[in-house]
């Protein structure tokens, strides 16, 4: 359960028997193949995998230099990558005999993916939403409400997603003999990171093969962004023995060099959150700090701890992008590409066509746009001043 | 430490509720109470081990400004003002990890704390800290749940100072009643017990203090005790009231032991 | 140009050389092999097709009755199946080497998929938009500017979808020379009814060939919801030499019996609107009545004029399915098996949900779910009251 | 018809707009400044080959009630009342399909309707129409665009009454000026055409009317005039003033023609 230092299982005596439970079972799930070939297929006929890989001609001539492909997790079911991890994850719930499945969300996109795998499944769904989050993001309460889920308001600490995995977890404690925690990212304790990661690999995987298929080599480059990161360890696990160079892209907010920032890796220091060891963002006292960015997905204030490690050993590279920067190259992509990237995912299109334009054009550059921009249009009109100021 | 009592009593109160002053007056009456010893809980940003009882009584001391270093030096206070039972310091994993080893151990020498318990730390992650505890004369209080299982053995043979028994399933907090099962884990984990086998989690009333006196060594009690602080927070921290308030406590604690 | 008594050119005069053009451009693209390719591989590689044939297992097991399948259009890119022809429409027109395009949009999903298909293709785009609409749909107006479109705002008429149509085509009597008017519906002029079948059949092509090769047979049933028919026209073209029943879905509104509805076909008559002989809805005057659905894409007066004559010889069967109706299979589909329909496609499921009954299970029924609900929302908010009613 | 003019001045006004009333007296007062025809527009929910003038004036017709039936009526009374020249239906072709062939036909004979144009109904759609309209001895008048190109001779050939040359791209409405093709356009269509050349769209001017005068066989005027009896709107419709508004547009028309 560890990747170097990082990872464990920092959690509450009660949590460690269904912790030994998950591990135990998701082993034996991820080896039998009836299992993998009903994950597979619940991908292939539900979410609509594989995800296409695009060549984002326009955005290459652009920007001049590497050529930028783009692994478009976007068009997924519900919208995201989040869809895989879910489906694998409620799988194994189903597999364990657990049909009551909790959730945490921030900005509601996993909250949204769990209501809707527990609807396909029969599965009961309490999302655990802080009341800030609840406020800020109504359309996917409902939306989740809608799929049948029930959504949980919390409203201790700040009320917004390190809250809601603190009570998600207090909740499971509680509950643990008959649900199933259904984290939506790569963090928390083992087997999770382990978990996400095997459960979001097949974005890597296939854009690996999609690639070599077409061209017979690997791209030069391959970028990703990090919020708990696991989007990004889906997409660079088959890349990792591989000689590619990998980035992963944090949330820089109004700069690193100010507090308002989510650039864990960057700017964190080593202790444990939700679990686990790894890079969190906290004060001497190991209070964890409230992280900032304008991408609701990558605002958590801890990270995966296998990015920790990679990070630690020099195998990923982790930069961050500014909130400004993010939103440059969403607008330079929707008006070259004609896709409407999801702000979180803009991260990784600005770091791409800041190093595509170091590269020659025989480079290429593979970046996971790991999910659609609608649900940040809202936050774009306010940033742009909407439709009235004629933008 | 905890052998020479008949049945332990060990009251948690978090460090800085309602103020620094207030939780030393309070551990005093504990103490006149009967207890064997203090937890003293450091508050802190995201106890998820805690039910919404503890965590609004860290919410409280955190505006204080109290923090894992300040509570320490509080249990120094305690012993000053003539505290003799011991002090465990009742912390989440982080902090004890941000101050460093070093720093973390001369401080809790430095302010003669006797115990530590550390909720986010199970068995498979806590060896390294218990060899150190055991190098520094410090009780690393282990804990079992009703789903430890197989794992019991090995976390009582290797408990020191007395052995936390997780009532039931959930973070801390009172609890109504308990599942009929509780005697048989207390009488499972006993089997493999040196140390005696306190219970905690919902103990909130004589009740349950006297079931639970009856079939284990002890009971830990938390979240009923930091109630009856909270709910006496007018009072004490007016000075005109303060002493009526602190014998209210007084009464509450008694009552709940008689 | 002609589907029976249905279809026609019905245009001012100015416009009928720029018809022929397209005609004759339509003609030599569809028949040559790398136009064809160029469609596919977008169609592939950018919109993430072959889109899914789900089975809707717990849908059907909570209808009880014939196997319901859906055709998965709303994993497009954009949301819905909009973007074939855009797609289409925009490389024939790249083909012509006419690099500036035309649309009308409704509630905007049009307008969406055209100025995304600009921006891939590097055009200009101006799409035209009743102020209403603009008003009732500012997100969308958002996304097509953020895209690089230009929306222009028709202030004639009742300011809706049909002054839009009618704006765009006045704006392309006026620049029929280097511009292409990229029509979203399969109404219109001739040849746009059947390039728009053409350009949409990938839908029914596909579902055919899936479902044959899974089950090694035809449905029974295949439905598909019609505003202009353009998603309905598409699904079911392939199906028409085959022993298959096809059921179109009007927009009921509220009630066929009541004015508020847009059943153009189950109760308009035959006439011209928009260039093409069909079934509108008229008073004897011949002046158009504005429609009304609680779907915007359905909200059309008119219908394509093939459907009009697939009505009139029988082959395909239309029926209507009312707003309450479509919103509660809406919330059915969203609840059974965690797919949020567009309330267009939701008429499409509601009568697909009422036909399964009365079937065994040894049957199946086709649904084309033509996009997403994501866009409404907003609108399913209004009608249950919102999150606060504990919804 | 029209043959017997030197050059074809041919106005089109909106029925109903301002008023029925006030069709008529306009429509006589065009005659007297030389009219050969008048153009009487039936207002239409959904008129997409015209401009915004036309589009209003048909929305405050349509307001006052005025349709396709009430339209081809208010022909009648222009003939009661006096005028002489041929009225030219100009419809879209939706509300002649729902009165029905013979309905319609009825009604155009009825009416003492010389003439018809139907802006949404080209050649290749109105084979029929032109048929039946020959046959009930109505002139139905056709339309060559800048873009008919290979047409021109098929559509010229088979013309009647006139033939209506749509001097540019785009809709009804003004103009300012006119591209230099167009002369060459007229001639080509000239050369195919046994029936005179009208050249309309966009002509608002004396001193367009005077080059299309040169180098066509007259002109139709529609916005122009419709803007200008939407100005005087405010004369027209108040009793008191209505003599000099007529007076006001019949110097306006005077001013266009000579």
């Amino acid at each position: 359960g560890r990747f170097g230092e990082f990872g464990g299982k920092y959690v509450p005596e009660t949590l460690m028997k269904p912790l030994y439970e998950l591990e135990e079972a998701l082993k034996d799930a991820l080896s039998d193949s009836s299992f993998q070939q009903q994950y597979h297929q619940m991908l292939q006929k539900y979410s609509g995998r594989p995800t296409a890989l695009t060549f984002a001609d326009q955005l290459t001539k652009h920007v001049g230099g590497a050529n930028i492909f783009l692994k478009r997790e976007d068009l997924n079911h519900t919208g995201a990558h989040k869809i895989n991890n879910a489906i694998g994850q409620a799988l194994l719930s189903k597999r364990m005999g657990k049909k009551k499945l909790i959730a945490e969300t921030g900005a509601g996109q996993h909250g949204v993916a769990s209501a809707t795998v527990a609807a396909k499944f029969g599965m009961d769904c309490k999302v655990f939403m802080g009341e800030e989050d609840i406020d800020r993001q109504r359309l996917n309460v409902f939306r989740m409400q809608l799929l049948g889920a029930e959504v949980v308001p919390v409203t201790s600490g700040n009320k917004t997603l390190k809250d809601a995995v603190n009570e998600a977890i207090r909740y499971w404690v509680q509950h643990c003999e008959d649900h199933f925690y259904l984290m939506g990212s790569a963090v928390g304790p083992h087997p999770y990171p382990m978990m996400v990661r095997e459960f979001q690999r097949i974005i890597g995987d296939e854009a690996k093969e999609q690639f070599f298929n077409e061209f017979g080599k690997l791209p030069d480059v391959v970028i990703a962004c990090v919020g708990g990161g696991s989007n990004a360890i889906g997409m660079f696990t088959p890349f990792l023995e591989e000689d590619v160079k990998l980035i992963g892209v944090e949330a820089g907010g109004k700069g690193v060099e100010t507090s308002e920032h989510a650039a864990t890796i960057t700017k964190g220091t080593k202790g444990v959150i939700h679990g686990s060891m790894t890079y969190l963002l906290q004060n001497q006292y190991g209070e964890i700090i409230e992280p900032y960015s304008i991408s609701a997905g990558l605002d958590y204030p801890g990270v995966g701890p296998e990015h920790a490690y990679l990070a630690k050993i020099g195998r990923v590279v982790y930069e961050s992008v500014t909130d400004e920067e993010a939103i440059a190259a969403l607008e330079t992509l929707a008006k070259t590409e004609g896709i409407l990237a999801a702000i979180e995912s803009a991260h990784a299109v600005a770091k791409g066509i800041e190093v595509a334009k170091t590269l020659s054009n025989e480079q290429s550059i593979l970046i996971c746009l790991s999910g659609r921009g609608d649900k940040d249009v809202h936050t774009l009109m306010k940033t742009k001043g909407g439709v009235e100021n004629g933008f | 430490m905890f052998q020479q009592f008949d049945k332990l009593f060990i009251p948690f109160i978090t460090a800085g509720d309602p103020n620094e002053e207030l939780t030393i007056d309070l551990a005093l009456i504990l103490e006149k109470c009967g207890a064997s010893a203090i937890e003293l809980g450091v508050p802190y940003s995201d106890p998820l081990a805690d039910g919404p009882v503890i965590q609004q009584a860290s919410i409280r001391a955190r505006r204080n400004g109290m923090n894992i270093e300040k509570a320490m030096e509080l249990a120094y206070k305690m012993k000053e003002r003539g505290l003799k039972i011991p002090i465990i310091l009742f912390t989440y994993f982080n902090p004890v990890l941000q101050l460093g080893e070093k720093y973390f151990f001369t401080l809790m020498e430095k302010n003669r704390l006797e115990g530590l318990l550390i909720p986010d730390l199970p068995f498979e992650e806590s060896g390294w800290m218990r060899k150190k505890c055991d190098e520094h004369g410090i009780y690393f209080i282990s804990m079992v749940a009703p789903t430890s299982y197989n794992r019991i053995k090995k976390i009582a043979e290797n408990a020191a100072g007395f052995l936390y028994c997780v009532s039931s399933l959930g973070v801390t907090g009172e609890r109504q009643s308990f599942d009929e099962r509780v005697s048989d884990f207390i009488s499972h984990v006993k089997k493999y017990s040196e140390v005696p086998v306190a219970v905690g989690f919902g103990i909130s009333s004589n009740e349950h203090v006297k079931k639970f006196f009856k079939i284990s060594d002890g009971v830990v009690v938390g979240s009923a005790i930091v109630k009856q602080i909270e709910k006496l927070i007018p009072l004490l921290t007016n000075a005109n009231t303060k002493q009526s308030g602190l014998q209210e406590f007084e009464r509450f604690i008694n009552g709940l032991l008689h």
